[in-house]
């Protein structure tokens, strides 16, 4: 559904982007790994338009994407950012509204803001709260779960186990087999490779604004020539 | 005489009001101080004035063109300037020294286009006034009153209630996100600048009825300014009761002090508020943790 | 020169060293006033009662102007300073327009309205001149002191600021009564150039002005503070006879430069002749490239 | 600019004689500013047309000093660097104040117009400011002609004074009607204070109404004295006002309407007067019918003033242009005959009175204190 | 003698009691883990440590002396550096000048000598230049030295705010995630840098972190909080065994 093609980016003279190629089909968890700096916060701001590409063309569904991140939302994408990036004045509830604001099914979106508050009890009990005050896996929780709000046809993550407690990682990798097991499609970035692996059905290796490798995870995982240079 | 006072006193502050919420409706969003508010009401009024005696308008006609021409300057603004900068990633500040050069080119295209002279609006609404006993309210006063009141209600009920006001209360705390999960920033904003176009255009009207229009006649709205600080930034009802407290204050200074004192302690008065209250009497700062 | 031109440098002097009070309290501390006029008048009233009232000779008002403008900045800012934005900075404009109030105010010592005339012309080119050298040399070296940084460290990230062992407060108020005595000088040497004060001349729009001038060099730039100033001191002089399109021509240049040069005129950069010779290498010694690349370091 | 092209006949150039006016061009006084300065075109225009002073054409260079002191003394040294021989203007004293001691410096001749502090011409030591000359009266005059009219004329036994504050020429105005008012008897009920640009003045007013003077002083210009007049009658307060030459503006009775019926005002004399018709003619004329303000009438009488003092001195000679303007008797221009105190360079005039009525300005007659 | 004690320490927000009865003694010279479940209140207690919050209730000792009531900029001159979870360096500022800054105590000279360059001032400003550099090269940032701090990728954004807070001179060092965002291979080099300055600088260090690895083979002793209140102390192996920690914190299956 998400085709990404010869996909170039940069800030100003840097270029974080070279050419990045990338796919992601119907129901599929696509993860895409890398070392610090390696363009995966950038491949993923390009797709939903918070920066613009210089060359390469992004395509949902068999259409050119619009450039304009709102309507890239209308499309159906929805992009939980790298560094939570929560709206620190409105509350845990108001915040979560504004992850349905497209919507228009009340009575949905009531039902889905009960299972984010299931999935993070933590939620729930600082639902009056202002979103700035909140510790910072606090936040993350809120940043997933407003995602989540916006019930997407895709959805994409960008390191979204950052500053969680252990526990709540696995928890978090399990929310995103879930929602996909619903039949939402998803593309996550993880410094966290190992748990990425478990759970993807395919994932791209990156590095200095290139793709270096891509496959299966079970592929990966043996190539230890691979681990070794990215993962560690 | 005290009783005559307060009528006078809640008179200056309803047209402080109504221009205090325009303040503070765009300092929500955008955190800046619109300076360029003032002139927004200036050239309503002028607008107004022009339809009626000059293009024989019925009234009501300029007032709407008034107001939605109140509107438009203040979208304008928006696209030539402010939207620019905040393109341009500049520091908020910024937006507020192209505000003020914005006000100074306003006020002297006014001076240019309509010449210095001060101009009347034509008796159209009653000016005179209502005798009870001693005391004479002005009607002109009343309906002001009454327009502020219903304009600052309504635009309560669309922060607070609507998702008109949820999106605008996002952009403002994070324009990058608010885009990011669905709301069209830019839109919104210019709504925004829109609805307190149309406010400052009321109070244009209203300023230039109860006394007159002039090139410079934007410059109330420093006194708006200074009310919706008094109130808290940003907050709609702490700007109407600044705006109010700023009128009173001001008509009993000058009343039982002296009228050399006015500014002088409505300033120690702003100030020593804000050592007790740092975000004025109903601001708020939620600060991000550490 | 004419009268003209060298009451046209005088001024640019004047408002060059008021400027450089405004640079390093908001484009070096972020912090933003709307009082400096204020303080300015204190600085002239201070130095004019001396001279005329009590015969003092004009080095020394030159010097009390400053710090009694000093001494009140400190004043406010031990109240003030802890405010935040424009909460600070609508009482630096109350502070500002209050001062021209009081000495309207009191007229018996200020001459209220009328002003205060018969004051000593004092301020010759040379003065004015030299004082502004030494104001830019002086701000200049305390920006690369650890008195700059640490006002540069607040203007970043006062938390972190403060983590790091800066008294932030105590800071800021360095910072507040620099800007201030600065904008005292500067009034001492315009009532002893125009022989004659008014606090209109001190009113809110001039406050602004200088904050205006500061934001168009850039922020966090004295060259471009310096730059600013000449440029919004000599343009309106030049637009003079454009009478009523001046402050229009003003207005607009002030949103022009600020849409079109995001940083202002300098950004965070200082004015260095570098550029201009590495052009002049470049045009002229193109056949010798290496030359230049071993130049530039 | 102040080279003359030559002609192409090849005849010699005539140097243009340069006179410069400062003025409010821009800001919030631009009324009489821009007034003063159609004023001195026409009148030059005029001049020239007539042959220009002793052979020569007069060149006149205005300049903006948005009635602020610093950048009206900027544009009187701009137009002594552009060859001014005599500057006109202002109208403000607080801008003339200082102008007049850099006059004593660059010894170029400063005409203020209706600037009327006594400080425009003669420092606070009683010195004289040997280059600064006015064409207008200065402000006791008005205030005793209006103290002795209240009383004589209008019977009235006390009254009340609305000031403003920032205003040097109200404080003056005020003190001396005050200071003549209570010399022949009459009783101050109350002197209220208020700044102009504050707009309402209910403040002020509800104070006054309750004492219900005979009549009330309102030293003010003419947009604060239609919103002072505007909400006294609103307040019903029914007492006469009284004003000076700041009442001045044909705008006055259109922004006050009835409010003002039947009050008095001093002034100079002005376009009620019927000598002045003609001016008031060709200023519309070539003005495109705007209407002229009485600022005009100080810029065509500055201008013959200096023709004047020029053609007696027989030569263009700015100390000899000094030396003449001090020493005038008797030079007849619209606003009155002028005859100048070489003491104090003040011109000795009568003060015109007017009424409002029937809604035009009715000259009441000529008053000296 | 401990170098930090901290008894009874309570904070509350409202309603939200995000620091409940904590307690904790630390020796000098040993690395302390603090870990707990999110939200437990780690990083409230950094914040009342370095005075940005004034605690409900409670008493920190450093040194044996009181740090209670005192600014942030007083408890740093006391020897207590830190970083932040959200970093925050002078981001327009140069690399260089990001540590210079904090090294402000070491230059002793006034105002008057600072805007005439004449006295101590040469001479300090030589010497805290130095030490920067040095310090630079120990993070290995000293290529950088010149580049913009806000421009810099993440890791080395967290190298320099412990560069930063190393030059303050601090006796005590907290760090708040100081691997987050990293993968295994940059927090193993991470481990190796902490141990590193921890030797060189002769430094007691707390940190709050997630990554398991990470604070099992760097920390001496760990402390787990959880609703603001300690549940288990100990050694890493301790810890990690501690069913209290893992039901509350760790979780069950851990392959990582
Ligand atoms: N705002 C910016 N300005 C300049 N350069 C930037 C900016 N953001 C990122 N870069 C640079 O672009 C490159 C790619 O950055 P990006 O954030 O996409 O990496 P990443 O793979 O997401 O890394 P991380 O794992 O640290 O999140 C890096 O070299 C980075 O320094
Ligand atoms: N200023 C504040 N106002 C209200 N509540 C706050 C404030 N600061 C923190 N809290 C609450 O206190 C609790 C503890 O927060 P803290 O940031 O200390 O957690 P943490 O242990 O650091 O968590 P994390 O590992 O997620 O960073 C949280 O539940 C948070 O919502
Ligand atoms: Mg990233
Ligand atoms: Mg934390």
């Amino acid at each position: 559904m998400l085709k990404i093609e010869n996909l170039h980016a940069a800030y100003g003279g840097i270029k974080a982007l070279r050419g990045v190629s990338i796919e992601v089909n119907e129901g599929e968890i696509v993860a895409v790994l890398g070392s610090n700096g390696a363009g995966k916060s950038t491949l993923l701001k390009t797709i939903s338009g918070v920066m613009k590409q210089t060359e390469g063309s992004v395509q949902f569904d068999g259409e050119e994407m619009p450039r304009v991140p709102y309507q890239v939302v209308g499309k159906g994408i929805v992009h939980v950012p790298e560094g939570r990036q929560i709206f620190s004045n409105l509350t845990v509830y108001e915040n979560l509204m504004i992850g349905s604001f497209l919507r228009k099914d009340k009575a949905q979106i009531e039902k889905d803001l009960i299972e984010v508050y299931e999935l993070f009890p933590r939620l729930l009990e600082r639902k009056d709260q202002y979103g700035g005050h909140l510790s910072g896996g606090e936040q993350q929780m809120l940043a997933v779960g407003r995602g989540l709000m916006a019930n997407p046809k895709l959805m994409i993550l960008d390191e979204p186990s950052l500053g969680l407690a252990p526990l709540i990682v696995n928890q978090i990798f399990e929310i995103v087999k879930e929602i996909n097991k619903r039949g939402t499609a998803i593309l996550i970035v993880e410094q966290n490779a190992m748990k990425a692996l478990k759970i993807c059905d395919r994932a791209y290796l990156m590095s200095t604004g290139v793709i270096e490798k891509s496959g299966k995870p079970e592929d990966l995982r043996n190539d230890p020539e691979l681990m070794k240079a990215y993962l560690g | 005489m005290l009783l005559q006072q307060l009528i006078n006193g809640i008179s200056v502050g309803g047209i402080y009001a109504l221009l205090a919420t325009g303040y503070a409706l765009i300092y929500s969003l955008l955190g800046f101080s619109n300076w360029a508010h003032g002139e927004v009401a200036m050239l309503g009024a002028y607008i107004g004035i022009l339809s009626v005696t000059a293009l024989q308008m019925p009234f009501i006609f300029a007032v709407i063109l008034a107001v939605v021409g109140a509107g438009f300057i203040s979208v304008f603004n928006e696209k030539i300037a402010y939207k620019r900068i905040r393109d341009n990633n500049s520091p908020t500040m910024f937006l507020m020294i192209a505000a003020m050069g914005l006000s100074t080119t306003f006020q002297n295209l006014a001076i240019v286009v309509f010449g210095p002279k001060f101009k009347m609006y034509p008796q159209i609404l009653p000016v005179g006034a209502v005798k009870i006993g001693s005391l004479s309210v002005g009607l002109l006063d009343l309906v002001s009153l009454g327009i502020a009141i219903v304009a600052i209600i309504g635009l309560e009920y669309l922060i607070t209630k609507t998702k008109f006001g949820l999106a605008v209360k996002a952009a403002s705390s994070n324009m990058g996100t608010a885009s990011l999960l669905g709301i069209n920033v830019d839109k919104y904003i210019m709504l925004v600048f829109f609805l307190a176009g149309t406010l400052a255009g009321i109070s244009g009207i209203l300023y230039g009825m109860k006394y007159t229009v002039y090139p410079q006649l934007g410059n109330v709205a420093l006194k708006a300014f200074i009310a919706s600080v008094f109130g808290g930034l940003g907050s709609v009802q702490g700007a109407i009761v600044g705006a109010m407290s700023i009128g009173l204050l001001e008509t009993l200074v000058s009343a039982y002090i002296h009228s050399g004192l006015r500014d002088l302690i409505t300033f120690i008065l702003l100030i020593a508020i804000l050592l007790v209250r740092p975000t004025g009497l109903m601001g708020k700062d939620i600060q991000d943790k550490a | 020169m004419s009268g003209y031109v060298e009451g046209v440098i005088i001024l640019v002097c004047i408002n060059v060293i008021a400027v450089l009070g405004v640079s390093i309290l908001t484009g070096f501390t972020r912090l933003f006033s709307f009082g400096n006029a204020g303080f300015m008048a204190i600085g002239a009233y201070a130095s004019a009662i001396l001279t005329t009232k009590y015969g003092a000779p004009f080095p020394v008002a030159l010097v009390v102007g400053p710090i009694i403008a000093a001494i009140v900045a400190l004043g406010l800012g031990k109240l003030t300073l802890k405010l935040k934005g424009d909460y600070f900075l609508i009482t630096t404009l109350g502070f500002g327009e209050s001062v021209r109030l009081l000495f309207l105010f009191a007229e018996p010592i200020t001459g209220g309205a009328r002003g205060l005339s018969g004051i000593p012309p004092k301020t010759t080119m040379f003065i004015a001149v030299g004082i502004t050298m030494l104001a830019f040399l002086g701000a200049w070296n305390f920006l690369r002191s650890k008195y700059g940084r640490n006002l540069m460290a607040i203007r970043e990230q006062e938390i972190a600021a403060e983590a790091v062992g800066i008294n932030t407060a105590k800071f800021k108020e360095y910072s507040f009564m620099i800007s201030a005595a600065y904008a005292g000088m500067a009034g001492a040497l315009l009532a002893h150039y125009y022989m004659f004060i008014s606090p209109i001349m001190f009113n809110l729009p001039k406050s602004a002005e200088l904050t205006i001038t500061v934001v168009i060099g850039g922020l966090g730039s004295l060259s471009g503070s310096v730059l600013a100033t000449i440029l919004l001191t000599v343009l309106p002089e030049i637009f003079r006879s454009a009478a009523e399109y001046r402050m229009l021509l003003y207005g607009l240049a002030v949103v022009i430069i600020i849409v079109l040069k995001p940083s202002g005129l300098m950004g965070y950069r200082e004015f260095s002749l570098r550029p201009i010779f590495t052009l002049y290498e470049r045009i002229f010694k193109k056949n010798n490239p290496t030359q230049t690349k071993g130049d530039g370091k | 600019a102040s080279e003359a092209p030559a002609a192409e006949t090849g005849e010699p150039a005539v140097e243009p004689i340069v006179i410069g006016y400062v003025g409010a061009l821009s800001g919030e006084t631009a009324v009489w500013g821009q007034a003063g300065m159609n004023g001195m075109e026409l009148t030059a225009k005029e001049i020239n047309d007539a042959g220009g002073i002793l052979g020569r054409p007069i060149e006149v260079i205005g300049l903006d000093g948005k009635g602020d002191p610093i950048d009206s003394v900027n544009a009187y040294k701009k137009l002594v660097s552009q060859g001014a021989i005599a500057v006109v203007g202002t109208n403000f004293s607080s801008c003339n104040i200082p102008m007049a001691a850099v006059a004593d410096q660059m010894e170029v001749p400063a005409i203020a117009t209706a600037a009327s502090n006594p400080l425009v011409t003669v420092d606070e030591n009683g010195n004289l400011h040997p280059y600064s000359f006015r064409i207008g009266f200065i402000d006791p005059f008005q205030g005793r002609v209006l103290a002795a009219f209240a009383m004589d004329e209008l019977d009235a036994k006390n009254a009340a004074v609305i000031m403003d504050l920032n205003s040097d020429y109200s404080a003056g105005v005020t003190e001396f009607f005050v200071e003549g008012f209570e010399a022949k008897g009459g009783e101050i009920l109350t002197i209220v204070e208020a700044q102009s640009g504050q707009n309402d003045f209910r403040a002020q007013l509800s104070k006054i109404a309750p004492l219900d003077p005979d009549v009330i002083l309102v030293p003010w210009i003419y947009k604060d004295v239609a919103l002072i007049a505007n909400q006294a009658r609103e307040l019903g307060i029914d007492a006469i006002f009284l004003g000076a030459d700041g009442w001045d503006s044909k705008e006055l009775i259109t922004m006050a309407g009835a409010s003002l019926e039947g009050c008095y005002y001093t002034s100079q004399p002005s376009f009620a007067n019927p000598v002045t018709k003609p001016f008031y003619d060709a200023y519309v004329e070539m003005f495109d019918g705007l209407v002229p303000e009485t600022e005009a009438l100080f810029g065509h009488d500055g201008l013959y003033w200096i023709k004047d003092a020029i053609e007696r001195a027989g030569e263009v000679d700015i100390a000899k242009l000094r030396d003449e303007l001090e020493t005038t008797t008797g030079f007849a221009g619209l606003l009155g005959d002028l005859t100048v105190d070489p003491a104090t360079h003040n011109p000795d005039k009568s003060v015109s009175v007017y009424q409002i009525k029937d809604m035009t300005q009715t000259f009441v007659g000529d008053f000296r204190p | 003698m401990p170098i930090l004690t901290i008894t009874n320490l309570h904070k509350h927000f409202g309603g939200v009691k995000a620091i409940n009865d904590f307690s904790i003694t630390l020796e000098k010279g040993k690395i302390y883990g603090l870990i707990g479940p999110n939200g437990a209140g780690k990083t409230t207690i950094f914040n009342t440590i370095t005075g940005i919050y004034e605690p409900t209730m409670g008493e920190i000792f450093l040194n044996g002396k009181s740090v209670i009531k005192k600014a942030p900029y007083e408890i740093s001159n006391m020897g207590i550096a830190r970083t932040f979870q959200n970093i925050r360096l002078f981001g327009n500022l140069s690399v260089l000048d990001n540590v210079i800054i904090a090294c402000h105590a070491d230059a002793k000279y006034g105002i008057f000598e600072a805007m005439t360059k004449f006295g101590r001032f040469k001479k300090n400003e030589e010497e805290i230049k130095e030490k920067c550099i040095k310090l630079l090269q120990i993070v290995g940032l000293e290529e950088m030295r010149d580049d913009t701090a806000g421009a810099l990728p993440y890791g080395h954004q967290r190298k320099l705010e412990i560069a930063r807070a190393l030059a303050t001179n601090p006796s005590l060092l907290l760090l708040d995630e100081p691997a987050a965002g990293m993968n295994e291979k940059e927090s193993e080099e991470l481990v190796r840098f902490i141990q590193n300055i921890h030797e060189n600088f002769d430094l007691t260090i707390l940190l709050i972190e997630h990554h398991m690895d990470f604070v099992m083979s760097l920390c001496d002793e760990i402390a787990v909080l959880n609703f603001g209140s300690t549940i288990a102390m100990g050694t890493p192996d301790e810890v990690k065994r501690n069913p209290a920690v893992i039901e509350a914190y760790l979780g069950g299956e851990d392959d990582a």
